[in-house]
C-alpha cells in the first residue's frame, strides 16, 4: 500500500490546471477503479467513484447494477490554478492566469509549458540594473513577465499554442514534522484524504452509497460548475467537501484560523448543514481525533457553497485541510492532517443510517440518481 | 407590435422630442449581397436587452421555410429545430444572441433628464455626445455631469441622458424604457460596421447556416437567445431544456488588430476557438469538434486564451449535470460601441464551420 | 469644388471605405421652419478647421443680395458689410464662425490605422465608437488603444482612427486630411441638436439678422470667420483690418443645466451676455451695448462670469490700439460632441438683440 | 504735496480689478491731468499721460499739438487680481478668480462686493470640527469657498449679479523701516512710482516725449492686450515696464532674487534691450542709486515681454520693486524702493537725446504717432 507521501507526491506531479485535468484525472479513474464499484465520468469530466452499500464487514460485495441506499457525496476538487499561454512574441511566451495567483510568486519559477510535448522553462524578467527606483519598488505586473524556454520563435510557435496551459515544475518537498511543501497541494491534499477515506471505506461496514467525486473546475468557475453539475447528477441526501483552508503562519496570525498539524478543520456557519456539523464532531470525539472548529459567516468559496443549493437543496459539510502561502509555489501541510480526515469521514460515513436520511429528507427520501447512466457514456 | 407602435405615435402627439427626422430608409444597401443586407436590417433593428420582439420577428420571419420547427420558448428565446439524418446523430445546440447593448431609464428628474443603467457592457466615458433611440423613435444625447472628478471609467453615475425634455412630465420616455445606440450601418471591402452588429451578425450567421445547410447528420437546434448581454441569462435556460450532448456559443471575440491592442486576435483571421472566457474554460470535446471541423473546411482560426468577457457558455455548460460546451468567437473591434465591426470573411468562415460540425459523420 | 468631387471619385474608385450608403438626404425636414432648415444644412455641411470652403460657399449663396459688399479676406474669412444710414454711425463687427471641432490624420501606420490630431476642443474619451466623415466621404471610426492605461482624459495619443482600410497604401484617407464628426440634425420642440450646431446656428444667426434687418444706423461687418475651432485665428486678422469701433462676437457659452452642471448657464433663457472668457475680459463699453439692447428689445439674457473657452474675442481686442469687444455666448450643451444641442429660443433672441444693435440711434 | 504714502494709501484703495479698472483709472486720469500736457485713454482703458519734450528748466511750455521728438513709454499696470460672481445660491456668493491667485489664502478674508453698491462680506468655509481628518489636512479648493454678505437670497439678487467683481476688504498698513503691506501692491507700487517719476520729470529738461501710461489687464490677460494695444498707439523708441517682482523671503532664499529696501531692480536678459539695460545702470551710478540687477533668461511675465515685440519691435527695460507674498493679501514692500525707481527713472529720462533714438533706430526715425487722436475719442 501506497504511503499518503507517495499518494500526495504522484497527485501533486500530474497536471490538472482548471479545465485541463486529462492528467490527474487519468491517475484518479485509475486509483478509482482499484477502490470503487463503479466508475463514471460527468460531461464536464468530474471522476465519480461508486461504492454501494453493504451492511457486512469483510470482501466486497459483487458490483449491484442499482441501489436503493442513501446516498453520501464526499468530494475534491482535482483542478489547480495554472497559466494559459496567450501569444507568443519572439519566441517568448506570454501568459494569464487561470484561477486566482498571488503573481508577485511567478518571477524566476520553473514552468512546464504543456504544448506538443512537455516543455520546462522559466519566467523572466528584466534585471533590477536596469530599473528606475520606482520600478524596483512596486511589484512585477503579469504583463511584464515571460516565459523563455531557449526556442527560436518558429520552433517555439512549431511546439506550444495560444490556449495551451503551464504549471509550476515544483516536485514535492518533505519539510520537519512530517510536512510537505509543493505547488498545488490546494486541493491534492483534499484528494489525497479523498483517497484515503475510500481505501477506509473498503471493508467498513456502511448503509449509504458512497459517492466519492474528484471535481473539475473548482478554481476558475465562478459557478464552481464541476461539483454543481456532479451533484445535479447524483442528488446526494448528504454532501461533504473536502478542501484545503488558510492555516495559521507568519503575517496571518488570526486565532480564528486553524494550525497546521493540529486536526483537520470541521467547518461550521451558513454553507454547513447543522446535522451535518454534529455528526462530523461527534465522530471526530468518538475516534478521538484532532479537529478544529472552522467558522463561516457565509461563503466558504468551496464546492460546498455551491452544492448547498443545488437541485432542491443538499445538506452539505465541508473538511478542510489547514493550508500555509495558499495559492503559491510552496504550499504547505501536515501529512497528518490528512490522514485524520480521511478517519474522521470514514467514521462519518459508517454511522450514517437509514433514519438519518429519512431525518434529512423526510417523505422524499427514495429517489433514483438521475441520468447518470448518460453521463457516464462520455469520455 | 400594435401595442408599441401606438405608444410611439401617443409620445410624437404629446411630447417634444428628438424624433425627427424618422429613420434614414435603407438606402444604396443595393451595393450589399442579400446576405450582408440581411445583416444591415438585423443591425438596424431595434433590440437591447430584454426588448427583443422586433429582431425575433425579423429573425422568424427569415428562418420560415429553413427548419423542421420554430418555438419561442417561455424565456423569449427564438428555437429553430433542423432535424438530422444520421445514424449516431447528437444533440448540438448553436446559440446567437438576438439582443444588443444599450440603456434603461432609471430615474427621471423634473428637468427631464434621465439617468440610466448599462444594459451590457457599455462604457460611460465613451456616451457623451453619442446618442441613442427609444422603441417610439426618440433620441437621447448622453451627457455628463461636470461637477467634481467624474474622469475614470468607473464613476458612471455621473452620466445622464438628454431626450430632449424640459420636465419629468412632458419626457418622451418613461423609467424602464430602453434604448439601443444609435449607428447607421455602413460596408467597407470586408469589413462591416453598425450598432449591434457584433450580435446581429451572429444572428444572420445561423440563419444563413440554416440556408444553406444541405442535409444534417444530427439534431441541430439554433437558439437565438434573448437577455445574453445582460448576463446571458437566455442561454442557461434552453440549454437545461434541450439538454444537448453539444452546445456551440457563437460568442464576439474582442479583436484588437488595432495599434496598441493588447492580444493578438484580429479581424479577417477566421472566428476564434476559444480556450475561455472569464466564467467558463471550454470543455476539451467542444473544442476537439471545432478544430475538427476548421482541419475539413481548410478555415483559418485563431485561438483566444485570454479571460476575457463572458459569453453565454458558463450558464450552458453548468446546466444540469453539465453540458460539453464550446464557442466560437466571430472577431469584433470597438465592442459595445455603436460602431461595432466585423470582417466578411470571419462570418463566412463561420458558416462553413458550423455547416461542416452539422454534417459531419461522427462528433 | 471640383477638385473635391474628383478626390472623392478616386478614393471610392480605389479603395475599401466606409462610404456606403450615402449621406442622407434632407428627409422629413419639411417640419421645420425655413430658417430651421438654414441651420439644419448649415449643419450637415462638412468643414472642420482649415477646410470651410463648402460652409463658406453656403453661407456666401444665403446672404447674396443682402449686404453690400462681400468678399472673403485672404485668411479665408467671408464678410459682408452692411451700410449704415446714421449721421454717427460706427463701424461695427459682428463674428460667427464657420468650421467645426473635427480631427486631422497626422499618421497612417502599415496597417491603415491612423492617428490623428485635435481640430479644437474634441474631448478623447468620448470618441471610442463615435465615428467622423472625410471630405470625400469616407467614414472613419474612432478606437482606443487597450494597452496600458489610457484611462483619464489627457491620454490622447492613445487613440486611433479605423477607416476600414488595410494597409498605409490602400488607407482611403491620407496624411494631413481633415473630418467632421458624425451627427444628424435633430429638432424636438424648440431644442435643435446636431455635430457642429453651435457654430453653425451662430453662422445662421448672421445671415438671418441680414435678411431680416430693415435698415442699419450703423456699418455692419458680419464676419464668418475660418478656424475658429483652432485657436481664434480667423477674428483677428479680419480685426486688423476693419478696425472697428465695436466688435461683438457670438461665442458658443457652455450650458449646464444639467443633472450635476457646474454653472448655472442654462438652455433657453436667453444668450449669455459675456463677463469674460478664459482669455479676454469684455470691455465694459460693449457689455453696456449689448445690456441695453436686451432692454430695448425686452429678450431675456444671462450673464457668463466663468472663465471658460477662449472664443475669438481675445485676438479682437488685442488688434492694433485696441478694439472695443464684447461677446454673446450661444448657450450651448454638449459642446464639441456629435451632439451639440441649442435652444431656438436662445438663437431668436441673438437676431434681436443684434438687430437692436444694429438699428440703434447711438452707440 | 503727498507723501508715497498717502499715495500709495490711495492708489490701493481705488478698487481695478483687471478688465474692471474703473476706479483706479478715474483716480489715475486726475493725478495725470495735473502732470502731463495731454492725457488719453485707449480704446480699453488704458490712460496715457504726455509729457512733450522741452530742454529748458522752468514752468511747463503751453501744450503742443504735436512732437517730432523721439518717445520714451514708461508704463505700469492699473489693474489687480480679484475675484468674480459666478453664481448666488441662497444668498452666498460664488466666485471665480480673475488672475493668478494662491487660493489658500482666500478663506476668511473680508472682501468687498461691488454689487449695485459695495457690499462688505466675508469668506466663509466649513469648520474644522465637522471635517474628516483627511480633509483637513488638504487645502480648501475654490469650489468650496463662498462669500457671507448677510443678506438673504433676494436681497442678494437684487444687489449682486454674476460678473460683478470683488476684492479683498484691506486698508495700508505701516509696518518698521518705512514697509508698508496690502493687496494690490502688485502694482499699485509701480503706479506709484510713475506718478512719481512724473512728478520729479516737471522741471527735468528732456529731448524725448514722455507717455507715462497705465495698463488695464495685464493680470488676467495671456496677451497683455493693455500693453500691447496701447504700445501699439503710441510706438515709442524705448518702453520701460514698472512692476513688481519677488523679493527675497522666508522660503524664498534664492539669491539671485532682490531684497526689498536695498534698491529697485534692474532687469537684465534677453526682454531688455541692452541699450536700454546699459542707461539704466548709468543712471543709477551717475546718482548713486542703491539698485540690484535682477536676471531673466527669457519671458519676465511682465508689459515689457508683450511690447518688445510690439509693432516693428520695441527696445524694452524693466524695473522693479521688489515685494514679498506676491499675489496674497499681505503684499509687502519697502517705500524706498519706490523712491528711488522714480529717480532712477528720472536721471534715465535726463539723459536721453535725439542721438539715442537715431542709435536705436536708425533711419526708421521720424515716425508719427499712430491714430492717437482716434483713440483718445473714447470714454
Amino acid at each position: 500500500m501506497p504511503t499518503l507521501t507517495d499518494t500526495l507526491a504522484k497527485l501533486s506531479a500530474a497536471p490538472g490546471v482548471s479545465g485541463h485535468e486529462n492528467a490527474v484525472r487519468a491517475l484518479l479513474v485509475r486509483e478509482f477503479q482499484k477502490l470503487a464499484d463503479t466508475v463514471e465520468i460527468t460531461p464536464l469530466g468530474s471522476v465519480i467513484g461508486i461504492l454501494r452499500a453493504q451492511t457486512t464487514r469483510g470482501p466486497r460485495a459483487a458490483r449491484p447494477k442499482s441501489s436503493a441506499a442513501p446516498r453520501l457525496l464526499v468530494e475534491a476538487h482535482m483542478d489547480q490554478i495554472g497559466l494559459i499561454v496567450t501569444d507568443i512574441q519572439d519566441g517568448f511566451i506570454r501568459f494569464e492566469e487561470i484561477g486566482y495567483w498571488d503573481s508577485r510568486v511567478l518571477p524566476s519559477q520553473n514552468v512546464l509549458v504543456h504544448g506538443k510535448k512537455t516543455l520546462p522553462g522559466v519566467i523572466g524578467a528584466r534585471p533590477p540594473h536596469v530599473l528606475a527606483a520606482a520600478e524596483r519598488k512596486r511589484p512585477l505586473a503579469l504583463a511584464e513577465l515571460f516565459i523563455d524556454l531557449g526556442l527560436s520563435d518558429a520552433r517555439a510557435r512549431e511546439l506550444v499554442s495560444v490556449g495551451d496551459v503551464i504549471t509550476l515544475d515544483r516536485a514535492l518537498l518533505s519539510l520537519q514534522n512530517e510536512m510537505v511543501a509543493s505547488q498545488a497541494l490546494d486541493n491534492r491534499a483534499g484528494l489525497a484524504a479523498l483517497l484515503e477515506f475510500l481505501r477506509h471505506m473498503q471493508d467498513t461496514p456502511r448503509a449509504w452509497d458512497i459517492y466519492a467525486v474528484a471535481n473539475v473546475n473548482e478554481e476558475d468557475s465562478p459557478l464552481y460548475v464541476g461539483a454543481q453539475t456532479a451533484a445535479y447528477a447524483i442528488q446526494p441526501h448528504i454532501a461533504i467537501c473536502l478542501d484545503v483552508t488558510h492555516a495559521r503562519q507568519v503575517g496571518l496570525s488570526d486565532d480564528a484560523l486553524p494550525e497546521a498539524g493540529q486536526g483537520p478543520g470541521i467547518a461550521r456557519g451558513a454553507n454547513v448543514h447543522p446535522f451535518v456539523f454534529d455528526k462530523l464532531r461527534q465522530a471526530a470525539r468518538r475516534r478521538a481525533l484532532p479537529h478544529q472548529i472552522t467558522v463561516y459567516g457565509s461563503d466558504t468559496e468551496t464546492n460546498a457553497w455551491i452544492m448547498q443549493v443545488t437541485g432542491d437543496g443538499i445538506p452539505t459539510g465541508l473538511v478542510e485541510i489547514p493550508l500555509r502561502y495558499m495559492h503559491s509555489a510552496v504550499e504547505t501541510i501536515a501529512l497528518s492532517d490528512i490522514a485524520r480526515a480521511a478517519e474522521l469521514l470514514q467514521e462519518f460515513a459508517a454511522q450514517l443510517n437509514a433514519d438519518d436520511a429519512r431525518a434529512l429528507r423526510g417523505e422524499t427520501f427514495v429517489r433514483a440518481p438521475a441520468r447518470r447512466a448518460r453521463a457516464k457514456r462520455r469520455r | 407590435m400594435t401595442r408599441k407602435e401606438n405608444q410611439a405615435a401617443r409620445a410624437r402627439a404629446h411630447f417634444p422630442a428628438f424624433d425627427l427626422p424618422a429613420p434614414s430608409p435603407t438606402h444604396a444597401a443595393d451595393a450589399l449581397t442579400p446576405f450582408h443586407q440581411l445583416i444591415k436590417r438585423l443591425s438596424e433593428t431595434y433590440g437591447p436587452s430584454g426588448s427583443e420582439e422586433a429582431v425575433r420577428e425579423l429573425a422568424r420571419a427569415e428562418i420560415k421555410g429553413l427548419a423542421d420547427q420554430i418555438r419561442v420558448d417561455a424565456f423569449g428565446n427564438l428555437i429553430a429545430l433542423r432535424k438530422g439524418a444520421g445514424n449516431r446523430r447528437k444533440k448540438i445546440m448553436v446559440t446567437a444572441p438576438l439582443d444588443e447593448p444599450g440603456v434603461m431609464v432609471t430615474f427621471l428628474d423634473a428637468r427631464g433628464f434621465a439617468r440610466f443603467g448599462m444594459l451590457g457592457a457599455v462604457k460611460p466615458l465613451t456616451l457623451p455626445g453619442a446618442r441613442c433611440q427609444f422603441e417610439n423613435g426618440v433620441i437621447g444625447v448622453f451627457g455628463r455631469e461636470t461637477r467634481g472628478a467624474a474622469d475614470t471609467e468607473k464613476d458612471a453615475d455621473a452620466f445622464f441622458l438628454d431626450v430632449g425634455a424640459t420636465s419629468a412630465q412632458d419626457a418622451p420616455v418613461r423609467i424602464g424604457d430602453a434604448a439601443c445606440l444609435v449607428g447607421e450601418f455602413r460596408a467597407a471591402g470586408n469589413l462591416l460596421c453598425g450598432k449591434a452588429l457584433s450580435g446581429r451578425a451572429r444572428g444572420a450567421i445561423l440563419i444563413e447556416t440554416l440556408r444553406r445547410l444541405k442535409r444534417a447528420t444530427h439534431d441541430v437546434y439554433c437558439v437565438f437567445t434573448v437577455q445574453s448581454q445582460v448576463g446571458a441569462r437566455g442561454a442557461g435556460a434552453a440549454a437545461f431544456a434541450l439538454q444537448p450532448d453539444y452546445a456551440f456559443v457563437l460568442d464576439a471575440t474582442p479583436a484588437q488588430d488595432f495599434p496598441g491592442g493588447d492580444t493578438n486576435l484580429a479581424l479577417g483571421k477566421g472566428p476564434a476557438i476559444l480556450a475561455q472566457d472569464e466564467k467558463m474554460i471550454a470543455s476539451a470535446a467542444a473544442r476537439q469538434v471545432l478544430l475538427e471541423a476548421t482541419r475539413q473546411t481548410q478555415t483559418p482560426y485563431q485561438i483566444q486564451a485570454h479571460a476575457r468577457g463572458g459569453g453565454e457558455g458558463a450558464p450552458i455548460q453548468a446546466a444540469r449535470e453539465g453540458t460539453v460546451t464550446g464557442a466560437l468567437g466571430l472577431p469584433v473591434r470597438y465592442l459595445h460601441t455603436q460602431s461595432e465591426m466585423v470582417d466578411a470573411r470571419d462570418v463566412a468562415n463561420i458558416i462553413e464551420i458550423l455547416t461542416s460540425v452539422f454534417a459531419a459523420k461522427t462528433l
